[in-house]
């Protein structure tokens, strides 16, 4: 903030030892981890109104075919999205610990965290390539040769259209996460972060929790629509 | 119509007056600020022109009074303009009681309408005058919209379900009926006349325009058989389909405790996609309709559904003997009316 | 730069919350609250995504800016889902006297009826409305 | 405010020279430049499918082009000339180039996310030129579904994911403002120091990144439905095509917002200037920018009164329509109080602003007849609808940024151009503008349906009049185009201030060191404490 600025600038002038990664138009350190953390927040509210547009859908069509509803959402295994659910929630505590030990400095402890969380969200991910080709050996693709037995098929559709996008643009996030994770743990191998600046991987530890709670979200939506019945 | 450059849409209909009333205001309301605002600019601009650029203006910050006075005024305003702009909305959207029953479907890429003794037309429409007219339709593909500029009204057609436009035609005329939804290649082509006739010319096309074949009522009936509708509705209610005497227009209850009034958008979902909404007590037994009967054989059957609650259930054409027989007929322009034929719907 | 550090407990603890919670919302998926399953369900999802928000990603120590930013993203996210539910969940109220006058497909929402009826009954919508 | 040290011989713009120092730069300045030349281009093509658009409507027939193609024509009209052209604007090219003076700051807070927000800009309009080229696309500007998904034949999904990769762009442009604005100011650069232009700007980055995300979606969702038959939209299988409508209006109506800001933005700033005074009301202007970008989420479905929504939630979105026109109007008050008793200063852009003050006028309060339902029933989707736009697009927003433009040129290229042509080239517009649109209110009233190609005959007259306009309006942007572009290489040298103007912007020299500042400024003072200077000839 300004006044922080103006002290700051009285105290120091220009000149002082500048950290590898300092940018040179920041004027120090602190601003430029403050700028990222700003920004990755504000890209996270982004990824909210990207996923709205599809919550938006659901909620629609929720209400107005119930029924169908909960004949899509019984067309998937709960077994499996509970499983997925767990290891989601677990990758979480791992990057959130790995985000912990870059803070405390403990570099081979945030490579480990870094693998283990890596290793959980494989682990998600193949488990979701299961789910999905079960459906597609069913035929329960949306599209020109979508097939489903039952009174609602074409709502089933609609409800299958949306699983495919929310979690289809859910893997895909995972994915994104699983890439840029590989680059931050190669980068804490290295020794690159210290508790002076550990930005990067504080940066993709809120994105791998911001795709949890998409996570935590989609698996009520989707896996536990009227598991009670009431529209049998 | 007028010659030379038009510059105002003729008012034929009871909501044109009500419409172009509020449009005046609104029109005052906008002029007077942009007068004002535009009159104060050039003022201010002349008055205080100064080509050197090295004198500054007087150091006038601002103030809070007029800060609240021009937000709040304009804000007053807008309200009236609002409330004002509902009501005749209402109005627009309201049909009377006794409104009398056209259907139309939008298909790419025309009008075709359905009156309810039967006669059909295509991208023409003949109303009687005097006499609420409500225009039931919906579309084949993709979104349409009727609008009939002359009457200030429109409505958007939309596949799968109905959407209604109504007016009381206050002067005899040909006007445009124009596509206002963007729908393709021949959007600016989908475009008809409505003929607005007096009562006994109108009577006089019924009859004369050379269309029999049964009223919408009688041929729904007949669908009514021939799809074997009756074999699960009976009259008396102990079919396994409920009796559909009286239901039209009612409040019905759903299985899952919904409840929905019975009208045309209902009757067409009933028949289209019997699973989405079943009565409570009843099996989902219904088959669906879809592909056996076109939107007009729908439309026809939701006329007969009307029919059986009641008199006034059924939507009549027929106006008042009293008009003079021998009125010359308006005819409808050749090719206009597409000749019955029961094959060729679709 | 010196970002919070939170005790190992903490996370612990926050995790094992979630589990639980995610257990709690399978359990309760799987009895018949009516239409309050539905709103159950977000409210678990909800509060389990609080907890994300604050202990995982550091929100209950970030700066205001932050947690307003946060509290954006939700309240924009609501008037989406909001106002344009007030159309989908008005649509049935406008009835003109012979039937819907264009408002489409008519969806109310009330509690549904806890019993059926037996088959043979007629269906209680026999009265005309007018 | 400092005094300037003698300017250095090396600026943003001679410093390397080399092609890749462009294609690779961080610059901010650079960037600006780069979306400049893209941004032209697109409007260069949006104006030539305007100009024959207009061509065709001078006949009811349709002769001179087949209907397949008119709708072609509009369709990238609208395309271009809002993606493309007046989305990116004023935020990328003005407010990339001047924001970061503004503030003191030697750069946005992530100059590479900016060059990557180019790069993705332009691959965006790669893939809708492909379109163009390939034989266009033909659903219209607003892609509603079912006939962009099932009914079109034209090349749906290539715009569809050009539009989609733009959307990117904007996103990340509105992202990197904002933590700009928040992280970088200058020491004493207090929240109400700053120019009205960054708080335009700051309330611009919350509509885009709120607004673009949904709208991203919903164009997945389409291209999704269009290209892999997935269903979220289509009746046939009980999807609700209104849904569509929802989702992007929720977007396209903030949207709008997103156009008109920054421009409004440009216009307090240049009204201060040349009126030698600060902006009346500055916190009111500032705080207005905000409501209009946080109430402007509340009125979308104004879009959509005749499209079969409930007519109660129709009520309440007028309403909030009504609501939301009042900042409008605060603003227009404030600026036009900031010229009483000011020293106003004929030159090029405060002509520019003039008009804008007449044309947004009329733009907006027609605004206010498409908000009221019992009009807009009859003149939905009509050419009042199509005048009322562009009165605010045409008339209000590129206006403004013309006004901008000719405010920040010298700053932007060190040079100054012909400010009798300027002015005349802004009188071209204003007249050409008039000409061209106001027949249109008319046409619209009487009831002419937009996007047709063919139209009764009695609409004709003020069709041609229509068209006549349109041809005085492309020589005041031609005239524009031929005198800026001859300056940018000719002109006579500006100085560091030619306009004797506050603000950080003016305190380095023209064109700015690559750096922008020499020292980071200090700032002490408001925005536009004209009356505490005392103006010296430069
Ligand atoms: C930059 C673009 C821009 C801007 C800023 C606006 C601003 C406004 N728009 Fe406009 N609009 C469009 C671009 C824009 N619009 C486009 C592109 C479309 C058509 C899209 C399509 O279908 O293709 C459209 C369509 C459109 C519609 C839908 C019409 C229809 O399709 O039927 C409506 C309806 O309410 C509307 C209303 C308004 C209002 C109330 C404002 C307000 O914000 C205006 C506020 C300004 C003022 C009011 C003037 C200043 C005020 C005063 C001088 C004081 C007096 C004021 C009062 C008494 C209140 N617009
Ligand atoms: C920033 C936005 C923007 C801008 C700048 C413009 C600029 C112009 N627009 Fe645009 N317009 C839109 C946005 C914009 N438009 C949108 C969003 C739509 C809706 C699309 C849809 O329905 O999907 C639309 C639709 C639209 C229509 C309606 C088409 C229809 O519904 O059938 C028309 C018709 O007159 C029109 C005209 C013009 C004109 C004359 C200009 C002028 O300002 C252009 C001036 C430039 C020139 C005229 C060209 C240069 C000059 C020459 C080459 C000299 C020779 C000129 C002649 C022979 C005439 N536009
Ligand atoms: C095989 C039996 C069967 C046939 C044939 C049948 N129906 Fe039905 N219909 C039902 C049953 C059972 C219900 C109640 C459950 C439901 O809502 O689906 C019903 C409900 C309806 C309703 C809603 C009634 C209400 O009270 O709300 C309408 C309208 C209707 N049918 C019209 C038709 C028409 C028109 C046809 C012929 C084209 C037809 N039905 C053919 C069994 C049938
Ligand atoms: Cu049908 Cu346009
Ligand atoms: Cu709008």
């Amino acid at each position: 903030m300004p006044d922080a600025l103006v002290a700051h600038a009285a105290d120091h002038g220009h000149a002082h030892a500048h950290h590898p990664a300092h940018q040179h138009h920041f004027e120090t350190m602190e601003q430029q981890a403050e700028a990222a953390t700003l920004g990755m927040w504000i890209f996270l509210v982004t990824e909210v109104m990207f996923f709205g547009g599809l919550f938006m859908a659901y909620m629609l069509y929720r209400v107005w075919y119930p029924e169908a509803w909960a004949e899509g959402s019984r067309e998937l295994d709960i077994r499996l999205g509970g499983l997925n659910t767990v290891v989601l929630i677990a990758s979480s505590l791992t990057m959130a610990f790995g985000v912990r030990s870059a803070q405390t400095g403990k570099r081979m402890a945030t490579v480990n965290w870094l693998l283990l969380t890596m290793a959980l969200g494989l682990t998600f991910l193949v488990v979701k390539f299961f789910e999905y080709k079960h459906k597609y050996d069913l035929g329960h693709i949306p599209g020109a040769n979508f097939h489903f037995e039952g009174a609602h098929a074409d709502q089933v559709q609609i409800f299958l259209s949306l699983y495919f996008c929310m979690t289809g643009l859910h893997a895909l996030h995972m994915i994104i996460g699983f890439g840029l994770m590989s680059v931050i743990t190669w980068m804490a191998w290295k020794g690159r972060f210290s508790p002076e600046w550990y930005t990067p991987v504080e940066m993709s530890g809120l994105y791998w929790h911001f795709v949890d709670i998409v996570w935590i979200f989609l698996f009520p939506l989707l896996y536990l629509v009227d598991r009670a019945g009431h529209y049998q | 119509m007028l010659s030379g450059i038009p510059l105002f849409p003729e008012q034929a209909s009871t909501l044109a007056p009500a419409v172009d009333n509020l449009y005046f205001f609104i029109l005052a309301v906008t002029a007077f600020f942009a007068l004002l605002v535009s009159a104060l600019v050039i003022y201010f601009a002349i008055k205080y022109r100064d080509d050197t650029g090295l004198k500054v203006g007087a150091p006038i910050t601002g103030s809070v009074p007029l800060e609240i006075g021009w937000s709040i005024i304009p804000f007053l305003v807008a309200i009236v303009i609002f409330v004002w702009s509902t009501v005749v909305f209402f109005q627009i959207i309201r049909p009377p009681d006794q409104t009398l029953e056209i259907y139309s479907t939008g298909k790419r890429w025309m009008w075709r309408f359905q009156h309810a003794d039967g006669q059909r037309e295509i991208n023409a429409l003949h109303v009687p005058l005097g006499r609420p007219v409500k225009v039931t339709f919906t579309s084949e593909d993709v979104l349409h919209d009727l609008y009939i500029p002359a009457f200030r009204v429109k409505a958007d057609a939309i596949p799968g379900r109905y959407s209604s436009i109504w007016f009381t035609a206050t002067k005899t005329g040909e006007y445009h009926l124009f596509c206002a939804e963007y729908c393709g290649t021949r959007h600016s082509g989908m475009i008809g006349t409505v003929y607005v006739m007096e009562p006994n010319d109108y009577q006089a096309w019924l009859t004369d325009g050379g269309i029999t074949g049964g009223s919408m009522q009688a041929r729904g009936e007949q669908l009514f058989q021939q799809l074997a509708c009756t074999t699960c509705h009976l009259t008396n209610g102990t079919g396994r389909g409920p009796s559909l005497s009286g239901v039209f227009g009612s409040t019905v209850t759903l299985s899952d405790g919904r409840t929905v009034t019975v009208d045309e958008s209902y009757v067409r979902e009933s028949i289209l996609t019997p699973q989405m909404k079943l009565v409570a007590g009843y099996q989902p037994l219904m088959p669906t309709f879809q592909g056996l009967v076109n939107e007009e054989g729908v439309m026809s059957l939701i006329e007969y559904v009307k029919s059986l609650s009641g008199s006034e259930g059924t939507a009549q054409a027929r106006v008042a003997p009293d008009a003079a027989p021998g009125a010359a007929p308006v005819a409808a322009p050749a090719g206009a009316i597409e000749q019955r034929n029961e094959g060729r719907t679709q | 730069m010196s970002g919070h550090v939170s005790p190992k407990s903490t996370y612990y603890a926050i995790f094992g919350a979630l589990m639980v919670l995610t257990l709690v919302t399978v359990a309760v998926a799987f009895i018949n609250l009516g239409s309050l399953n539905f709103p159950v369900a977000i409210g678990i999802a909800l509060t389990k995504a609080t907890l994300v928000i604050l202990f995982f990603m550091h929100v209950k120590y970030s700066s205001r800016l932050t947690k307003m930013v946060v509290g954006m993203a939700f309240f924009f996210l609501v008037i989406l889902l909001a106002l344009t539910m007030t159309d989908y969940l008005s649509r049935g109220w406008f009835a003109s006297p012979r039937g819907t006058a264009g408002a489409g497909t008519q969806v109310t929402i009330s509690p549904p009826a806890p019993a059926r009826q037996g088959a043979g009954e007629t269906a209680p919508s026999t009265s005309p409305g007018h | 405010m400092t005094t300037l040290a003698a300017p250095s011989p090396v600026n943003y713009l001679n410093v390397k020279t080399t092609v890749a120092s462009w294609l690779l730069t961080k610059d901010h300045k650079r960037i600006g430049l780069m979306y400049m030349i893209v941004v032209t281009f697109a409007f260069l093509f949006g104006a030539v499918f305007a100009a024959l658009i207009r061509l065709e409507l001078t006949t009811p027939g349709g002769d001179l082009v087949s209907s397949d193609t008119y709708n072609r024509l509009f369709t990238m009209h609208g395309v271009a000339m809002v993606f493309f052209v007046l989305i990116p604007a004023v935020p990328a090219i003005l407010g990339n180039m001047i924001l970061p003076l503004q503030l003191g700051a030697k750069d946005v807070a992530f100059p590479k996310i900016n060059l990557l927000s180019w790069y993705i800009f332009v691959v965006g309009f790669l893939f809708t030129i492909y379109a163009l080229v390939a034989g266009g696309v033909d659903t219209g500007w607003t892609f509603y579904p079912p006939y962009s998904t099932q009914g079109s034949p034209s090349h749906v999904a290539a715009t569809g994911l050009g539009v989609f990769i733009a959307g990117f762009s904007s996103i990340l442009t509105g992202l990197n403002f904002m933590v700009t604005i928040h992280r970088m100011r200058a020491p004493g650069l207090t929240w109400f120091r700053l120019p009205l232009f960054v708080w335009a700007l700051y309330a611009t980055s919350l509509v885009q990144i709120l607004g673009t995300p949904v709208v991203a979606i919903t164009v997945l969702m389409l291209f999704l439905e269009r290209v892999a038959g997935l269903g979220i939209f289509n009746p046939a299988l009980g999807g609700d095509p209104v849904l569509f409508q929802h989702l992007f209006w929720f977007y396209s109506h903030p949207a709008v917002y997103i156009m008109i800001l920054p421009p409004m933005g440009a216009i307090s700033e240049v009204i201060a200037c040349f009126s030698r005074k600060q902006v009346f009301g500055y916190s009111f202007v500032a705080f207005s920018s905000l409501a209009i970008a946080v109430f402007g989420f509340l009125v979308w479905a104004h879009h959509l009164f005749v499209a079969g929504i409930s007519p109660y939630s129709a009520m309440v979105f007028s309403f909030l329509t009504y609501a939301v026109a009042v900042p409008s109007a605060v603003k227009t008050f404030n600026w036009t109080a900031t010229l009483y008793r000011g020293a106003i200063w004929w030159k090029a852009p405060m002509m520019w602003v003039l008009g804008f003050m007449g044309l947004f006028l009329v733009g907006g309060l027609t605004g206010l007849f498409t908000a009221s339902l019992g009009v807009d029933v009859h003149i939905h989707d009509t050419y009042f609808v199509v005048a009322h736009f562009h009165y605010i697009m045409v008339g209000g927003a590129i206006m403004g940024y013309f006004a901008g433009l000719h405010y920040w040129w010298p700053k932007m290229t060190g040079r100054m151009y012909n400010d009798m042509l300027a002015s005349l080239s802004a009188l071209l517009v204003f007249v050409g503008f008039n000409l061209t649109f106001f027949p249109q209110f008319i046409l619209g009233y009487l009831g002419m349906p937009r996007r047709y190609h063919m139209y009764p005959p009695e609409f004709q007259v003020l069709n041609v009049m229509s068209s006549a306009g349109a041809m005085v309006l492309g020589v005041g942007y031609s005239l524009t185009l031929i005198y800026l572009t001859y300056s940018f290489f000719k002109g006579a040298p500006a100085g560091a201030n030619p306009w004797l103007a506050t603000g950080l912007e003016w305190t380095t020299q023209s064109p700015p060191l690559p750096e922008n500042f020499r020292e980071t400024p200090v700032v002490t003072e408001g925005a536009y404490e004209y009356s505490k200077r005392e103006i010296k000839v430069a």
